[in-house]
């Protein structure tokens, strides 16, 4: 499905050897993480997206839709985990079409897996992947190389050791959602707050059987700690205009019969 | 040298109540030698959607000759405008195709959505979408435009406020970029009509 | 020094090179200036290792320079723009060095490297007065200069300088650099931006211009400079030497300078099409 | 700036490194089947991403792999050879031998030694040739022998099994063998550890086993102060 | 020969009593220019991304090829003068690659207000010195050097890492410098000193506003850099004294 | 379908311009159960019989209307191998569209899509024509949509349509049934109606089958006990 085009590989190796430095990506260094508890898995992650030092998206969202019954956190190139989820979402939705049943958490998990096999390591992407089906909750990580694993709890990004820390301690067999949902949050919080590469707000996914809390910023931290009290006005006319030009767009009508001859092309 | 600097250029996408605005510099130039002060990196897709594309200028002009082509299919075939945000994901799907040789081009979309609901988005050269409620950046020196913009931006700017909110920022910033600015272009899209000026800027 | 294998102990004291003791008459100016040597990393590659530094601290920047002889003495203009990369750090540099009131030197290269070395210059002409009694002559000054550079000849100094003065011959001009280069002329232009300065420079130089419009050629050249270099601009600071030592003439902002040239932006050459 | 972003981009590099397998590994065979043994870490760079994983992978009902090198590559290896070994053992219709599956696997590795980072060791057991272990290191060469050591561990107890090792030992035997040598590797290699999984393959079927890292027999090193030197 | 009277940074000719004072002294002003009177300065530095070279750099005998001595510590500081103040403020967070080394750091150097034989001329040449002895092994730091000058107007002066140096009206410098550069630069907007016939060059912005616009400046770059955050440490200037302010910043 | 010797159409014109193969394919459509559809103010309906030759084939598995999208289904009538083939290639399309844009694919744009792929099939070599056709319906922006596709690659907007063994007569009924003010729960009843005019024995919701799409935008096919109790009230 994913059909790459590699057109402009050639070029831009040439220019890569000519010394110029081809643009970094914008990646999520991310805080994400998954939990198993009593009756599903809850998924967690932070909502900054970086380039560079610099924070591109301070409230983007990282955990992404797979299935009704199945939701995956990306770490890594932005771009790839959300093509790569898109790409398993849009093969799994037409497979239930196909078999008229819910998708199985496995059958994403091998989906991903294959498909990041397949790339090397090239399309970017760790994932935390959830979901409850007809065998009960599941839990996996998929390594960009396509290596996965299957754990009770995982963290993924640059702010994994720190939340890693909070679940080592504080994780237990057969947690109440309440207290699934307490220890993520804390889990990415520790990510927020020590990983620099993380940060703003705390997304919660909690999947049960036949049920998908979505929290998008269960935690909001991104009220600023200061507001001007000489806000900045700029009067009308403080830049200088050199030339200006209106473009009134009135309703076109939509005159049946012949078109006319004048076609404009811009 | 990064290829984004080997032509130069500043784009600021800015939303504002009921209106939006892009504006882009107007330098053309072949590393630190200036061409022309009349290019400018914004492309009109349609009465209420224009597309920023900043990085390699021959990158963006392919690009904007096919987000053209794409969007006269696309109204050809639908018999429709595209959406401004139907238009940020065609913008991401084509740049992601080219995952492993891609365009040296970062875009920025700006356009009113139904009920003139402002619509921006950018993203890498790869097609990551980051869209926002207020601003969106890029260029040389995204960090200049940045700065700017989280210090003066206010949420529902009335479109005169917009422009010259928008319009300090693109000017300021690029001041302190050599490779953008000589003079800057803003569009600020309302319901009923755009409005098109080029700027006095600092010409060094 | 360990690990590395040539005797370089000139670096570590370069006040102690031959050609700096003879012109001071054993007035060693390293130990005057309370100057400790320049410590050096402990590393194998020096080159490698300066240019790696330098990617770090990226002190250079674009600069248009520009000097002439003239039948009125001589003029220097400059602009004032410092950039990192393309990250412009300062508009308002100080490119024309005041190294006393009979002598300018501008700055093209290090900012660091131009300052302290034409500082140390400053220095190095007041002794030499102090000993001798006499003002220096241009030739002289920019000789010191130039002996220095070449006493730090390849470690990663960056310079282009004019060293320009009135002394009992008459004006004087000369082109100094890191690499230990001088060269006396007429005409100089120093800089990212100096093919441009040129271009203008060579159209309207004549040996008999008047001050008025040699002042103005020298702004000209520097404003087209900052207009087609990127890494030139800011302010144009022209300087007029005579027989009475330098004075500043004008210090212009380019920004305005560009609409007093063309008064309607949009007839502008670089403005083929209406971007609107 | 620009050196804050070489920083940063290291930094993502270094998460980027292929998960691997830092690993002992080791398989043995005894009168009437085979044990497999393993520990259980895996680590990207310093940080150990799984301390519980599972490198005994079944690749049908009576043969297991052993699987060190990179965890991708490894996985998805014995996915095929799964997947093949199923198609054949269908179209065959018996118990498929160990070593068509240490073949297959062989096959597998060598044709793509360029791209692939793995070390095997096949075992099982059937019923024409009992229990047999099968070494499959990096190049792709295939090797029958009666025990076989892996992964970066190995190289601290080589001495130890060409010691301790006889032939025709009991399940039991073996299987005590087995578990102290990988504990010997995990105390000595820095990317080993966890706890140690065994897998006992004998015409009775599968039989499973772990001991919990609590459990794993401590050696010299690790067992407190009081034994820190050895004149104390 | 007198020296011309007004101020600069450039080299000048002392006279010829002031050479027969002590030596250090004479080439003190031999640099910086000119005032005669000794001047009690209150004056402040602060740099960005301070780190000292490794020590090994120094103590062994080779480094390792691919070993760098320079770690970047993030961190943005800003002055700004005034007519009769001087802020300068810096974020206290330090940090390498991804990680948090400590949340509060002060990244100011206090020269007491005993520091009497000194003006903001010499105090700005000797660090310029300072700086360029490691001319070949610079210390991988940004620094800005605050504080009132003899006429009790705001100074700052700018270093670049081997002692290039500018007074200006104001500066921003470390991670954050390209995110609020341009802020000041827009409402500070002050002519250049360098013009001729001169203009006045230095912000004539009230205190209160400068301190507003220096905080807004630091929340901002906060929201962006990463590097920038936790606190915000103000020290202000004026002819009464110094004054700490502080403000939170953003923890994530 | 290229190099081979017997890669020419098998569509071919006969003397007198007519594609004799298009029109063998739609009379395998005549021959098929009876489908029909009706657009409603705020929705439309689809029924279709399901008659099997057999009481032993179990029921409950055969299925002849098909979700494509949550918001568009699709009914045949003809045969039923070639109507899976079209409904797993509108499915894929669909799905395409929605990687490209992130938006759903409007009903139209699907019916276009199904339709070239039809159409394609009348002029390709080595294949025949679809023996089905298709009524697509579904709710979008633009409202409730209903169309027909024929084996040509043909479509048309229908307000009411009504395609296999039963037609014309259906189509009679329904010109005389149908008003432009028709609410969803009024086409149910005409649709079943109509059905129940041209159905050969003892109709039941589990002979028939019904979907609809309402303002709700999802696409639904009613359960038999559904059917049978819209049955009951249409009696």
């Amino acid at each position: 499905m994913a059909g790459f085009n590699f057109d402009l590989c050639k070029r831009n190796s040439f220019l890569e050897s000519k010394g110029v430095k081809a643009p970094g990506y914008t990646k999520t260094g991310t805080t994400i993480a998954g939990v198993i508890f009593k009756d599903g898995v809850v998924l967690g992650a932070d909502t900054r997206s970086t380039a560079g030092s610099t924070v591109a998206d301070k409230n983007c969202e990282k955990i992404h839709f797979i299935a009704p019954n199945i939701y995956c956190c990306g770490a890594g190139t932005a771009a790839d985990t959300e093509n790569v989820t898109g790409m398993v979402a849009s093969q799994l939705d037409l497979h239930r079409y196909a078999t008229g049943r819910e998708s199985r958490v496995v059958t994403a998990m091998t989906l991903l897996k294959s498909h990041l096999f397949r790339y090397q390591g090239h399309v970017s992407a760790a994932l935390v992947l959830g979901g409850v089906d007809f065998r009960g909750p599941h839990l996996f990580t998929v390594y960009p190389h396509g290596s996965t694993d299957s754990l009770p709890y995982c963290t993924m990004g640059s702010g994994s050791l720190a939340a890693m820390a909070v679940f080592e301690s504080g994780y237990k067999d057969n947690m109440s959602r309440d207290e699934a949902v307490s220890l993520v949050d804390r889990a990415i919080q520790a990510g927020i707050w020590n990983d620099l590469g993380s940060g703003s707000n705390v997304d919660i996914c909690i999947i049960t059987k036949g049920k998908v809390d979505y929290l998008r910023n269960y935690k909001y931290f991104m009220d600023k700690t200061y507001v001007r009290k000489f806000p900045v006005c700029y009067p009308p006319g403080t830049t200088t205009v050199v030339r200006e030009k209106m473009v009134a767009l009135k309703d076109v009508d939509v005159i049946e019969g012949e078109a006319s001859e004048a076609m404009v092309i811009d | 040298m990064s290829i984004f600097e080997y032509n130069g250029s500043a784009i600021i996408g800015m939303a504002g109540k009921e209106c939006v605005a892009i504006g882009s510099d107007l330098r053309f130039g072949v590393q630190f030698q200036t061409l022309a002060t009349d290019y400018q990196k914004i492309y009109r897709i349609h009465d209420k959607l224009y597309l920023g594309l900043a990085g390699l200028g021959t990158d963006a002009q392919t690009l904007a000759a096919r987000f053209k082509f794409k969007h006269n299919m696309y109204k050809l075939r639908e018999e429709r405008d595209i959406r401004p945000s139907t238009f940020g994901q065609l913008v991401s799907s084509t740049l992601y195709e080219k995952r492993f040789g891609p365009y040296f081009c970062s875009p920025v979309v700006a356009g009113l959505d139904k009920d003139n609901v402002p619509y921006l988005c950018g993203m890498d050269t790869i097609g990551a979408i980051e869209t926002a409620k207020d601003f969106m950046v890029a260029g040389t020196a995204p960090d200049s435009l940045y700065g700017m913009c989280e210090s003066m931006f206010r949420p529902d700017l009335e479109p005169e406020e917009l422009f010259e909110v928008l319009s300090q920022c693109l000017l300021a910033g690029t001041d302190r970029d050599a490779l953008s600015g000589w003079g800057a272009i803003v569009h600020v899209i309302t319901k009923d009509k755009t409005n098109s000026r080029t700027l006095k800027g600092r010409m060094d | 020094m360990v690990g590395l294998g040539l005797d370089l102990s000139v670096l570590e004291n370069p006040s102690k090179s031959a050609a700096t003791d003879a012109q001071l008459d054993g007035l060693s100016v390293g130990v005057d200036l309370g100057m400790q040597s320049f410590p050096l990393p402990q590393v194998h590659d020096l080159d490698s290792f300066e240019r790696e530094v330098m990617e770090y601290v990226k002190p250079s920047h674009g600069t248009t320079t520009l000097g002439f002889i003239f039948q009125g003495g001589v003029i220097m203009a400059v602009d004032s723009r410092a950039s990192m990369g393309s990250y412009i750090s300062s508009q308002t540099v100080k490119k024309v060095i005041e190294i006393n009131p009979f002598l300018l030197g501008t700055m093209a290269g290090g900012a660091a490297d131009c300052q302290f070395w034409l500082r140390n210059l400053g220095t190095q002409c007041r002794l030499y007065e102090l000993n001798t009694g006499k003002r220096i002559t241009v030739r002289a000054a920019s000789k010191l200069l130039a002996n220095t550079m070449y006493s730090y000849k390849g470690m990663g100094l960056s310079m282009g300088t004019m060293v320009a003065g009135w002394d009992a011959t008459g004006p004087g001009l000369y082109y100094v650099d890191s690499d230990g280069q001088r060269t006396k002329g007429q005409v100089f232009s120093v800089g990212s931006g100096s093919l441009y300065a040129y271009g203008v420079l060579d159209q309207g130089y004549k040996w008999d211009l008047d001050v008025e419009t040699a002042v103005e050629l020298g702004r000209r050249a520097i404003y087209h400079a900052t207009f087609r270099d990127a890494v030139s601009g800011g302010t144009v600071s022209v300087y007029h030497v005579t027989e009475k030592g330098w004075t500043k003439i004008s210090g212009t902002d380019v920004g305005e300078l560009h609409y007093e040239y063309y008064d309607n932006p949009e007839k502008h050459p670089c403005n083929g099409t209406q971007p609107i | 700036m620009a050196h804050l972003r070489q920083h940063a981009d290291e930094f993502e590099a270094e998460l980027k490194q292929a998960v691997s397998l830092g690993t002992t590994i080791m398989a043995a065979s005894f009168d009437g089947g085979v044990v497999l043994g393993a520990d259980s870490r895996t680590s990207t760079g310093n940080y150990v991403a799984n301390r519980v994983t599972d490198k005994l992978t079944p690749l049908c009902e009576n043969v297991y792999v052993c699987r060190s090198g990179s965890a991708a590559d490894t996985q998805n290896m014995a996915a095929y050879v799964q997947y093949y070994l199923q198609q054949h053992r269908m179209e065959l219709d018996r118990e498929v031998s160990v070593s068509v599956a240490a073949n297959l696997a062989k096959q597998l590795v060598y044709n793509n030694k360029n791209m692939l980072q793995a070390g095997l060791i096949v075992a099982g057991f059937d019923k024409k040739e009992g229990g047999s272990v099968f070494a499959l290191p990096l190049g792709g060469t295939l090797l029958q022998v009666p025990f076989a050591i892996g992964g970066s561990g190995s190289a601290y107890i080589y001495g130890f099994c060409d010691k301790f090792w006889r032939p025709n030992m009991s399940a039991e035997e073996a299987k005590k063998f087995v578990v102290q040598a990988v504990s010997h590797a995990m105390a000595r290699d820095g990317s080993s550890g966890g706890c140690i999984r065994t897998v006992v393959i004998t015409k009775d079927g599968v039989r499973r086993d772990f001991v919990p890292g609590s459990n794993v027999p401590q050696h010299y090193g690790e067992l407190g102060a009081q034994y820190a030197t050895a004149m104390a | 020969m007198e020296p011309p009277t007004h101020c600069r940074a450039g080299a000048t000719l002392p006279s010829g009593q002031e050479f027969l004072q002590s030596f250090q002294h004479r080439i003190a002003r031999a640099f910086a220019g000119d005032t005669f009177e000794p001047i009690p300065l209150r004056c402040q530095m602060a740099g960005a991304g301070v780190q000292q070279p490794h020590a090994g750099a120094q103590a062994g005998p080779r480094v390792h090829a691919n070993w760098s001595p320079y770690d970047d510590n993030g961190g943005t500081c800003v002055a700004v003068a005034g007519n009769d103040y001087c802020i300068i403020a810096a974020s206290t967070r330090m940090s390498s690659g991804y990680a948090i080394l400590t949340r509060r750091s002060s990244k100011f150097l206090k020269f007491s207000d005993k520091c009497l034989i000194a003006s903001a001329g010499f105090q700005a040449d000797l660090l310029g010195n300072t700086l360029y002895y490691k001319r070949f092994f610079p210390y991988y730091a940004w620094n800005l050097c605050a504080g009132l000058d003899e006429e009790g107007k705001g100074a700052v002066y700018t270093y670049d890492p081997v002692g290039s140096f500018e007074r200006v009206g104001y500066s921003c410098q470390g991670s954050g410098k390209d995110l609020i550069q341009p802020v000041l630069d827009n409402q500070l907007r002050a002519a250049s000193p360098l013009l001729l016939p001169a203009k006045n060059w230095m912000s004539s912005l009230p205190l209160d506003q400068a301190v507003d616009l220096v905080k807004d400046a630091f929340v901002s770059a906060g929201e962006r850099d990463i590097y920038t955050g936790d606190w915000v440490e103000l020290l202000i200037v004026t002819k009464g004294g110094i004054r700490r302010e502080e403000l939170e910043l953003k923890k994530d | 379908m290229g190099e081979s010797q017997y890669s020419f159409s098998l569509t071919t014109f006969s003397p007198s311009g007519k594609l004799v193969q298009i029109e063998y394919a739609l009379n395998a459509v005549s021959a098929g159960a009876t489908s029909l559809g009706i657009k409603a103010t705020n929705g439309v309906v689809i029924a279709t019989e399901k008659k099997l030759r057999t009481t032993l084939v179990d029921e409950t598995t055969v299925q002849k209307i098909s979700l494509l999208t949550p918001n568009v289904g699709v009914a045949y009538s003809g045969m039923g191998p070639d109507s899976r083939v079209l409904v797993r290639k509108a499915r894929k399309s669909a799905q395409a569209y929605y990687r490209l844009y992130k938006e759903s694919i409007p009903v139209a744009q699907l019916v276009r899509e199904t339709a070239a792929v039809m159409q394609e099939f009348t002029q390709s070599g080595g294949v025949r024509p679809f023996g089905v056709s298709l009524l697509m319906a579904g709710y979008d922006e633009n409202g409730p949509q209903l169309y027909q596709i024929d084996p040509s690659g043909s479509y048309f907007a229908w307000k009411a349509s009504a395609i296999g063994k039963n037609m014309t007569n259906a189509k009679t009924f329904l010109e005389k049934r149908y008003s432009d003010d028709m609410e969803l729960e009024d086409a149910i009843h005409t649709a079943l109606l109509t059905l129940k005019e041209g159905f050969e024995g003892q109709i039941s919701g589990e002979n028939i089958e019904v979907a609809v799409v309402g303002e709700d935008g999802k696409f639904r096919v009613l359960t038999p006990a559904e059917v049978s109790d819209y049955l009951e009230e249409v009696e």
